[in-house]
């Protein structure tokens, strides 16, 4: 019950954020939005993605935007309510294609799910001596899918050195 | 049917919030509303990948003896590996925002493009 | 050392990469010293590779020693070879054709971290050709997309970081597709190794899983190679980019993209489904892709900037290449891999001529080349040979490869797309008519065209010899023949 | 005019000069705990979770935190972007500089087994600590150019 109240103020804050004209308004009510993905998360078992989260999403996410809204306009500028509807058709034909992919999933936190009889069993039996690692998800992200790892580090690289790239200035330098 | 839909309530959560995401991409005008958008868009995906990795009865990936339960820790990975990215695109969108404020004092898409309708 | 080339030809500039923006602080030169370095190691090994593959055969890289399915596997074959070869040697003459061209169009401040970010680019480039594993595919398409939108951002125009992040935010949405893609199948087998895919998905095509799974690849995927009409991201990105990354990009970004989504299609799902069970898939890419061949042509007529024009012949070219895909029979999908050779080849050598005219005069309207034939005679023989390449004259690559996609198209007995071969390619000779008749059977203004300053040699050498090659590969064309036809049959199992 | 203008500036100086003593004594002290617990998170992210991009975040977030009360020009002093730029590379060269390694000892990229350092899971576990550092290295870096970026002014 817990778990479905939490995914309802999911859904209240991803709209509310949505729909708030106050951009700073709209990116605290976000960063509510990650902080409350970090519980759900936790509450699925996903401790380490939890923090993740709760440290990208609810804090340098958060504190970049409004490092951000200190150099821009912070209001949505009021344009005619209208309905869209092209763009409201898109959406709905992707959630309805998502849908009818959803139906044949396997249930939710079943365990004879083909996902947890192929390929993890073996990280989970041998993970530990393999890799001498107590926490299966360091060992795949540094051992296993090291590699994918060493993308990952370079894409924070990256998007540090495209942001330097795109808004470092020459005229002063620290 | 009940049961069938209450069987799966993490992933109808997930389109919802995935289908307001996207809507708020294309078809905000303001472009830090887009980039809000765009993270909520990227969040609802996770929590798919997330859900998928529930087991139930199952306890937190860190080694607990061998009789011990899992959760399928691979989701788990992707997606740690999918946020570093989802946030490095933020910032990556935040600087681009910056510049074109700079250059044309807007953020609102409309507005920029009502601007450059004759250039070439 | 040799068998531990498939990871070093990407890790190599990828340390380079870390390394350009530092040392370019000591010196900007250092950077793109580094880069050249980079781009050279990364071609010589691709080669290196390839022959490997054509004496014995393919060849599996584990990464961190872990077997596939549970450690990421890299993957060289004909094709992943052949295109890799491509991809690094385009870099090659890019990379020599930037070292003036970027002087004259960044800030000297940004240069080192240019180099940086443009190195970068290459190497996500290059990790999508050589992955055998989807989830790796996404993050390595990341970092080329990522790296994408900042170099698109860099131009000079006003609209160049506007037309930076529309690419951002419609490339970011086909890269999540891309991923819900991966989630789906990954729900559906329990694996992410693109071999061990393809081996565990035969029987599961009834399942809705499989069916989302493929929509959202196709999405995502049309989204990165800009087919129509998801293509609307293309046009202003290649026109307002600096002169180095529009050739970089049209020539290798929307091709490394065509080469993953036919990874895709014939490795993971597997040419059979689209034989047996989802037929109507390929009929509704092959009216897509026939759609986007005309219009793509026409939009070009109607443009006046020339870096505009070209961009929206990419759109027909991607249509071209896509034809050859769904065709579905090994000569129409040889006539496609040959396209992504081939056009990679034409649209290289006809940005970097472009690129050669805007040097210092930032040229980009088609009625200012009046009488530059005679001005610029080297970069103009590029972009006539790259043009008339490109409409598909004999003993040009362009010849080749819509040869190879008329006889596709015949095999399956649809001779109604000939025609929509040949209409195009006559769209093709009217916009660039328009352009050739101004460049030399039009006078300019004989001051303004003295004022043109002359370009340096190291931009016009590697136009040169892109062009050339355009031709060497039209005369000796049975070398991508055979090298095509062997992945394409490798494809079609 | 601008006479009256420094004045109120000063008055208004002299208020925050009381309020900031507060907030800068209470940073420093926590910045020190803050930065600990975020090795702690790097090193001990392989026993429990956490791990190198966790706690390379709540690194930079430390740093974040003394420019955001000690203002940016304060904030490069500690850290400058120089060095900041360099410790990005830094990181992300030190992970694929131990996957080079493991190709000279003889084992596949990244193959940390093949460290000659005892067994198997001992030479992994050294391997993926050494890589774990060099996430972190990186995040941290990173966050800190990208936040310093973010609020320079043109």
């Amino acid at each position: 019950m817990a778990d479905l109240v939490l995914l309802f103020f999911l859904i209240v804050c991803a709209v509310a954020a949505v729909v708030q004209k106050e951009l700073l308004n709209s990116v605290i009510i976000l960063s509510i939005y990650s902080l409350i993905m970090a519980v759900v998360w936790v509450r699925l078992g996903a401790v380490d993605v939890a923090i993740t989260e709760a440290a990208v999403g609810a804090g340098i996410s958060t504190v970049l935007f409004i490092a951000v809204l200190t150099r821009v306009k912070r209001r949505e500028e009021l344009t005619r309510i209208r309905l869209q509807i092209l763009p409201l058709i898109v959406v709905l034909a992707v959630g309805l294609t998502l849908i009818y992919g959803t139906l044949d999933m396997p249930d939710f936190g079943s365990p004879a799910a083909v996902t947890n009889t192929h390929v993890v069993p073996r990280y989970l039996e041998k993970g530990v001596e393999e890799t001498g690692t107590d926490n299966y998800v360091a060992g795949i992200l540094a051992s296993y899918r090291g590699y994918d790892t060493l993308g990952e580090t370079t894409v924070i690289f990256t998007a540090g050195l495209c942001v330097v790239l795109l808004l470092r200035s020459n005229k002063k330098r620290l | 049917m009940m049961e069938f839909i209450l069987a799966k309530y993490n992933y109808w959560i997930y389109v919802i919030i995935m289908m307001i995401g996207f809507y708020a991409v294309i078809s905000k005008s303001n472009l830090i509303k887009k980039i809000i958008g765009l993270s909520i868009f990227q969040t609802s995906v996770f929590l798919l990948f997330i859900s998928i990795g529930k087991v139930d009865g199952g306890t937190v990936p860190i080694y607990q003896g061998t009789e011990a339960v899992y959760i399928n820790p691979l989701p788990h990975v992707l997606i740690l590996t999918a946020i570093v990215v989802g946030v490095s695109v933020t910032a990556v969108a935040f600087a681009l925002v910056v510049n074109i404020y700079r250059e044309f004092g807007t953020i609102e898409e409309n507005a920029i493009l009502e601007m450059i309708k004759h250039d070439d | 050392m040799t068998e531990h080339f498939p990871v070093l030809v990407i890790i190599i500039p990828l340390v380079l990469a870390l390394i350009a923006p530092v040392a370019g602080r000591l010196n900007k030169i250092y950077s793109w010293a580094i880069a050249l370095l980079a781009t050279l190691f990364s071609f010589i090994t691709s080669m290196l590779l390839l022959h490997q593959v054509m004496y014995n055969g393919t060849i599996s890289y584990w990464m961190g020693g872990w077997e596939p399915p549970w450690g990421i596997e890299y993957v060289l074959d004909y094709l992943s070879a052949f295109v890799l070869v491509i991809v690094t040697f385009l870099a090659v003459a890019v990379t020599i054709f930037a070292r003036h061209s970027v002087t004259n169009e960044i800030d000297d401040n940004k240069i080192p971290a240019f180099y940086g970010v443009y190195l970068l680019f290459i190497v996500g480039l290059m990790g999508m050709i050589v992955t055998g594993d989807i989830f790796n595919l996404y993050v390595f398409l990341e970092i080329s997309s990522l790296t994408g939108y900042a170099l698109v951002a860099m131009g000079k125009r006003r609209k160049a970081p506007l037309a930076g992040f529309r690419y951002l935010v419609i490339g970011t949405v086909g890269a999540t597709f891309i991923l819900l893609g991966i989630g789906y199948l990954y729900i559906a087998t329990g694996t992410l190794n693109m071999a061990d895919l393809g081996a565990r998905l035969p029987g599961l095509f009834n399942s809705k899983l499989v069916i989302t799974a493929f929509a959202f690849f196709a999405i995502g995927f049309s989204i990165k190679i800009a087919l129509f009409p998801l293509h609307t991201w293309l046009p202003d990105a290649y026109t307002y980019a600096p002169s180095a990354v529009s050739a970089l990009m049209a020539s290798t970004g929307t091709k490394v993209g065509a080469y993953s989504f036919i990874r895709i299609i014939f490795t993971v799902f597997g040419v059979k489904v689209f034989l047996n069970q989802w037929v109507s898939v390929p009929y509704f890419f092959l009216i897509i892709a026939s759609v986007a061949m005309l219009v793509g042509s026409i939009l070009a007529i109607a443009q006046t900037n020339i870096k505009k024009m070209l961009a929206y012949s990419s759109v027909s070219q991607i249509g071209y290449i896509m034809l050859g895909v769904f065709l579905m029979n090994p000569i129409g999908l040889q006539g496609g891999l040959l396209h992504i050779f081939n056009h990679a080849l034409m649209k290289c050598a006809l940005f970097l001529s472009v690129g050669c005219i805007a040097y210092k005069t930032g040229i980009s309207n088609i009625n200012d080349l009046k009488g530059l034939g005679f001005k610029k005679p080297y970069a103009m023989a590029a972009f006539t040979i790259g043009a008339l390449s490109m409409i598909g004259i004999p003993l040009t690559v362009g010849f080749v490869s819509k040869w190879y996609l008329a006889l596709g198209s015949l095999e399956n007995g649809m001779w109604y797309l000939i025609p929509v071969i040949v209409i195009s390619s006559i769209l093709m000779l009217v916009y660039f008519w328009r352009v050739i008749d101004n460049i030399y059977f039009k006078a300019g203004e004989p001051n303004d065209v003295a004022k043109i300053p002359a370009t340096p040699a190291s931009m016009i050498i590697p136009t040169i010899i892109v062009a050339a090659l355009c031709l060497v590969f039209g005369t000796l064309a049975f070398i991508p023949v055979s090298i095509t036809e062997k992945a394409a049959l490798l494809l079609l199992g | 005019m601008a006479n009256k203008e420094t004045d109120n500036d000063l008055s208004a100086l002299d208020h925050e000069k009381q309020s900031n003593i507060i907030r800068k004594t209470l940073v420093t002290k926590l910045i020190a705990f803050i930065q600990l617990y975020a090795i702690y998170i790097i090193i001990f992210g392989e026993l429990g979770p956490g791990g190198g991009f966790q706690g390379g975040v709540i690194l930079g977030s430390s740093i974040i935190i003394y420019i955001l009360i000690f203002g940016l020009e304060d904030g490069r002093k500690r850290i400058s972007q120089k060095t900041s730029d360099l410790f990005s590379s830094t990181g992300a060269l030190i992970y694929a500089g131990v996957g080079l390694l493991a190709i000279f000892f003889g084992g596949h990229f990244l193959q940390y087994g093949a460290f000659p350092l005892g067994g198997s899971d001992v030479a992994n576990h050294y391997g993926i600590m050494a890589v774990e550092i060099g996430i972190g290295i990186t995040v941290a870096a990173t966050m800190i150019i990208l936040f310093c970026e973010m609020i320079g002014r043109d």
